[in-house]
């Protein structure tokens, strides 16, 4: 295996590395790349597409850590089948199949693993989606967090679209599923120690469905779609612009966000961008087909909020900007290490 | 240097009179009032809050003052003179 | 969001852009400081560069109670950190700023129990949850974070907590922008005032400086129009040869400040007769030190802290950075050592260090290609 | 979803639920598969099928939670390829792809962590299976043993083999690939905590090659494969007896085990027949291919302590014995809990 | 493997099956008692009882010391478990052993610091590793195990170390056997000696049980040669009308003993004058406890347990079980409530206990339809 | 009862004479041997090991004699008269 690309030089690993934003992508890119795929320009998408007897399917796997366990909205259990059902149908595949292990620490009650497997069955039944398999681990107590679950799933990718930021051009349209922030925001605020109180849920749910109706209606026009899960929709965006050697500029008035969601990023000096999601994706879509993309998803149930935020230009490349209305122009970077809310 | 951000109050502790919950755009959190146990603060009233502290009392009058004067800018040049006089309310006085 | 929302009207923004443009002297180059990191996020947030002339010339200083901790500090703390029965609790802010032997997240990432809390009465709190720990709050922060801190105190006294202690950085304003002003290769025709500090203090001990060094100074709100509106009245009191403190923030700043703050302050706290800033050195009478009277929960009592100097990393002028003498992109580090996620210097760590701004603002920069 | 034939009285969850012995088995049983697969009578095996556009593929992931991370012979990375090649190939399937998720506790040294990642590429290399994507999470210090791996894979089945507990008949042999007991007795040994040591290595492999060799000579014979992790070889086979519904019958004079295994389980009161392997498999097959399947087995490199090691009998149905060559007979039961070490 | 192989030689173990079945009187129903669960154990993994003529009945006896540990004892262990700065070791046999509120597993699920050792030295070794922590072992086991333990502690006095201490649940297994004996209820014709037991007091103890009570003991070795063979002794014993003791397991066990064990033991320990076993009741002079000598490392006083008598669960006849008079199947509970993975009484836990080693072979015997 | 299990000494520790490393299949150990500090045991020496320490030295001379009798067994009725004498050792001399 060539190794030779290793770039990787923090001494150890800590929380940022994990956080979905510039360090993991460090560290992803500078270790696990070059490792894994060798000299495989890589792009790192959702799900990974696999040649089977000449179908194309998506395969991935998510690990899933969050505390606490259970959130206003979902828990553990939901997000780990919802979080591989739209990576899955961001590679523009329709889930088959889903496999979880369960890292489960010893002294977990029965009734909170019941909740959680409950959790799961019912997410995947919402989905139309069997769980074939699974695995179970007990680590000893102290360890895990209560539990730790990975999803794998596999799709079978519709064959009238092709997803890659290869395909994005100048000029293609930036389309959001809906409000952002809700799910990083309840989860920060469900842990109890900054005392903040609000009327928020996350907004953990399958977006396959949407994907779905956007693949019959919108197919030849999509080029890119990603769930910004951790490191926000900052952070996919800017790896859209890496990837695809775009700038992506954004109308930031237009990007929804909830107040709550607003008033404890204000509250705690962090970027609702930053802000992750469980239950949102971005599209890119080219010029022709954007409005009909938008119709479809605003049609849906719980697609009202879908916006048109911004659009691709050919410069200056690698760069994402807000664009206010009096004229301001701010950068917006990928998330480095974990939101810390600050005082100054 | 230091992240304040105005919000209302919407709960008098009575149980703990250096508390009170204060509402920012539908987030609360029980604050310290302490420092401003001279300002006699009332349900509604509107703070500027720092590390779980309240350290001002928001005057919606002043706020209003600039607002106008702003909006009147470059269409009257009393506007402008305002802004140019537009200093300590104690020391006007 | 009240008191927010209108402050970033788009028309006023606008409007107060090109009253700024109108009263400009063309042929003079502004240099104005912005003492507060607050306004230097704020300036670079909603991108406020470009509504002015070019030749206004924002110059970061150095309110950023992060960005003037100096190293040792950070070791010192860190030290306490890593004894095995303290709980070291911090401002997020602090997190990631590097001490000699790395940040708190690394230490917290090899195992030092080091707690992230958002008001200093949470760290309170974590100590008499954990009677069997030291609990350290390591309290940074201005005149602004200084009251809380000092309540949390008195509080930790009437309760009796005897497993809290604080580590005392607070530092005062007002002997930094004497310093600034001192200090020989330096130009500043006015100054945008810290907001929040002055909730704290008020307005009055602005005036001896305004006076002594001629210089203009308007205590400033940190939304966009406060910001413009700000710069206007400097530019006003400029073209009319003044020197005044003017208040642009009076929804939120009294004049004479405020008086229970001072007091719980005073009741806590005491000057210190040096202390080391970053980048800006020893400054006198510049920083506060818990009273005699509170020896029993100061960190730097409890743990024995000895001062220890560790100056900035050679090369890093962070120091003149803060002062406005050069601008972040001229430090050689600037963008290739030092950078947002591996900073050399604290400018580079905080979102209101000047570094950090400049890195984004530079970058943006070159994105647009000006 | 069907939750009505839940089963499962524990109150709480502790390390003999994820010891691959009984307490597992109730787990499996009474709670995740009522939830997850309702009414369907569920055979657990290594693998689930998935069909997708008229191939039968073969899915599974399993979470890897070992400590220490590195023991003689191998370490967590190669466990989790190679633990999922193996469970692919008990389904017959050719792996196709893995991925590959990480937990990484905050602290862990980027040399431990290139270490484990080039582990992983070596092994999927080594059987020549590309490792097509991953995820990252990184907790906080104290949690996660340093490194827990998932690792998922598909596989496509070879149409020419059709293996399930089913299809076992009276009379079948049982053939065992190898010594066992290594890579249990390595582990425990590595800890350190038993002072114990001895030149062992642990045996983790990828069987395919084997399964493929025995595919080409014996696929109409081939009936069942299981590879003996967790629990060991009692377990696998109890599982077998039980699901079958037949008696397996052993000759525990034939069962390979090594000096070093053997003391080791003397010392510390433990069944070798309880300790899990990392790169051995158990093969029912019908008498017909059984010598073949020996045969060729035997005359691959690694596979030259094959053995057959009892028989398939009507009855005593849902059991396992074995049999001593002077005629005594003892019932070999699942694991229970974890191997405790005992003095008495 | 030396000293194990050639004592499971098929030839030579069907050679003394056949002259076991030659010598037999065929019209007696003959009870022999194996003493050592290790006994037991071996009889089921080997398959032996197949081997024996039918009017052999093999008697499952009280040398078990997890069996037989009363569960107030389990209870007050865990009591100290549950003490937040202790670290609490016992061997594997223990863990899964049901005090009132759970088994040291379940206990340690629940996140107490509860560690498995091999040998009491590693408890020591655990203490001085962690001296912030109580270190407490919790011992079992009879004279084969109470020297090491014994050697462990005079250890910990010459290093003093402070923060370990044992709790000592050491019995004997002489007093037992009288006890079994002095039953009203029970029949035994001979006893199969504990082997490992026998190599540290020696065979002396015996003579006076052999006489008084006028049963043949042979102390025997535990493969399935020395099994048989004592078999065939006490067989041909009792053909001759003696009942005398004799040493199968010479190449292990000397006539004397070992001097040096009983020495440390008689240094360290003194005997109780009563102490409760599960089933059989209180059985005076039939325990060790720590010598006052050794206050300062006894678990007993260092945490101030008091003697919680907690009985057996109703309907559970352990105790009937253990003294031979019930057979396990014949408990209500047996394979129902009780079950080695859930059980209700200790004779289930320890794969020596009589009624995990029945669970297993009467599901053979069902098996196997016999 | 008493698990114990018969191990070969393979190396007197002569640093710290409480304790040798025995061999048990290839697995080793160390372990005390205090108990046994009158047999003067030597390296080759096969002991009876029982949680971590040497309960007794085992008698390979006893064990072959053991073996060696019961392998006459129905082969010559002397064989069965030493099995019934089989008595202690030193009862004998
Ligand atoms: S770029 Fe880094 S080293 Fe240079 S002045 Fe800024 S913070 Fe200091
Ligand atoms: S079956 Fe259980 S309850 Fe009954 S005697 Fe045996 S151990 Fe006691
Ligand atoms: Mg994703
Ligand atoms: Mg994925
Ligand atoms: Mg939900
Ligand atoms: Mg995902
Ligand atoms: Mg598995
Ligand atoms: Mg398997
Ligand atoms: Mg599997
Ligand atoms: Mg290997
Ligand atoms: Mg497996
Ligand atoms: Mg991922």
């Amino acid at each position: 295996m060539k190794t030779a690309k290793v770039n990787f030089t923090d001494s150890y690993i800590e929380l940022a590395h994990g956080a979905g934003g510039k360090a993991s992508r460090r560290l992803i890119e500078g270790l696990l790349v070059p490792y894994m795929m060798g000299d495989k320009p890589a792009e790192l998408n959702d799900a990974a597409y696999v040649e089977a007897n000449g179908s194309r399917l998506a395969f991935t796997a998510d690990s899933f850590v969050v505390n606490p366990l259970v959130f206003p909205g979902g828990s553990i259990g939901e997000l780990a089948v919802n979080g591989t059902i739209n990576d899955l149908a961001m590679g523009g595949a329709k889930p088959l199949a889903l496999v979880t292990t369960l890292i489960i620490e010893a002294g977990l009650t029965t009734s909170e693993l019941e909740r959680e497997v409950a959790a799961i069955a019912k997410a995947a039944q919402r989905v139309g989606v069997p769980v074939v398999g699974g695995d179970t681990k007990v680590v000893e107590h102290g360890k895990a967090d209560g539990l730790y679950i990975t999803t794998a799933g596999i799709g079978l990718t519709d064959p009238r679209v092709s997803l890659s930021s290869r395909n994005v051009q100048p000029g293609d349209h930036v389309i959001l599923s809906g409000a952002i922030g809700d799910h990083g925001i309840t989860v920060l605020l469900a842990r109890g120690e900054l005392d903040l109180e609000a009327d928020l849920t996350s907004d953990t749910r399958a977006v396959w469905p949407f994907v779905s109706a956007l693949i019959e209606a919108a197919a030849p026009g999509l080029r890119w779609l990603r769930d910004p899960t951790r490191g926000g929709v900052a952070t996919a965006l800017n790896e859209l612009a890496r990837d695809a050697q775009v700038a992506v500029i954004l109308d930031e008035e237009a990007i929804p966000v909830r107040p709550a969601v607003r008033g404890a990023c204000e509250i705690l000096g962090l970027d609702p961008l930053h802000i992750a999601n469980e239950g949102q994706f971005l599209a890119v879509i080219s010029p022709e087909y954007a409005d009909i993309a938008l119709k479809t998803l605003r049609s849906m149930p719980g697609g009202e909020n879908a916006k048109r935020i911004g659009e691709i230009q050919a410069e200056p490349k690698k760069a994402v900007l807000a664009r206010s209305q009096y004229g301001g122009t701010r950068l917006i970077d990928m998330l480095i290490g974990d939101p810390l809310p600050r005082i100054c | 240097m230091c992240l304040a951000i105005p919000g209302q109050i919407v709960e008098m502790l009575d149980g703990d009179r250096h508390y009170a919950v204060v509402n920012v755009c539908g987030v609360r959190r029980k604050i310290n009032i302490d420092l401003l146990k001279n300002e006699h603060l009332l349900l509604g009233d509107w703070v500027l809050i720092h590390v779980g502290f309240a350290m001002s009392k928001i005057s919606e009058e002043q706020a209003n003052e600039q607002l106008n004067l702003l909006s009147m800018l470059n269409e009257s040049d009393e506007a402008i003179e305002e802004v140019q006089g537009y200093q300590f309310d104690n020391e006007k006085v | 969001m009240k008191y927010v929302d209108e402050f970033r009207n788009p028309e006023l923004i606008r409007k107060i852009s090109e009253e700024i443009h109108r009263l400009v002297d063309p042929d003079y180059h502004y240099r104005f400081m912005e003492v507060c990191g607050g306004h230097t996020f704020s300036i670079f947030r909603f991108g406020l560069q470009n509504l002015l002339p070019e030749n206004i010339e924002l110059v970061h200083g150095p309110g950023c109670p992060v960005c003037i901790l100096p190293m040792g500090r950070m070791d010192n703390g860190l030290s306490i950190a890593k004894q095995q029965d303290v709980i070291f609790t911090a401002f997020g802010d602090v997190m990631r700023v590097p001490g000699k032997h790395g940040t708190p997240l690394e230490l917290k990432a090899k195992g030092a129990d080091i707690r992230m809390v958002y008001s200093p009465l949470d760290a309170l709190n974590i100590a008499m949850k954990n009677p069997d720990r030291q609990v350290v709050l390591f309290a940074i922060g201005f005149e602004t974070t200084a009251p809380s801190t000092a309540l949390t105190l008195m509080r930790a006294r009437e309760l009796d907590v005897p497993n809290f202690s604080v580590f005392s950085n607070h530092v005062l304003i007002i002997p930094a922008m004497q310093a600034i002003l001192d200090s020989p290769d330096m130009r500043i025709d006015g100054f945008i005032g810290p907001g929040h500090v002055s909730s704290v203090i008020g307005a009055r001990p602005y005036e001896s400086i305004a006076k002594k060094y001629q210089k203009p100074i308007i205590i400033s709100g940190f939304e966009p129009l406060d910001l413009l509106q700000s710069i206007l009245m400097l530019v006003k009191q400029m073209r009319e040869g003044r020197f005044e403190v003017e208040n642009q923030y009076s929804r939120v700043v009294p004049y004479e400040g405020n008086m229970s703050a001072l007091d719980v302050m005073k009741e806590v706290f005491e000057v210190r007769s040096l202390f080391e800033w970053r980048g800006l050195g020893a400054i006198q009478q510049s920083a506060l030190k818990l009273r005699p009277e509170f020896a029993k929960w100061d960190a730097e009592v409890r743990f024995q802290v000895e001062g220890s100097r560790v100056s900035d990393p050679q090369m890093a002028p962070c120091g003149q950075v803060l002062k406005g003498i050069l601008k972040p992109h001229q430090c050689q580090l600037f963008g290739k050592e030092c950078t947002p996620e591996h900073p050399v210097g604290a400018l580079m760590v905080s979102s209101e260090g000047a570094c950090a701004a400049y890195y984004h603002y530079v970058h943006l920069q070159e994105a647009v290609g000006e």
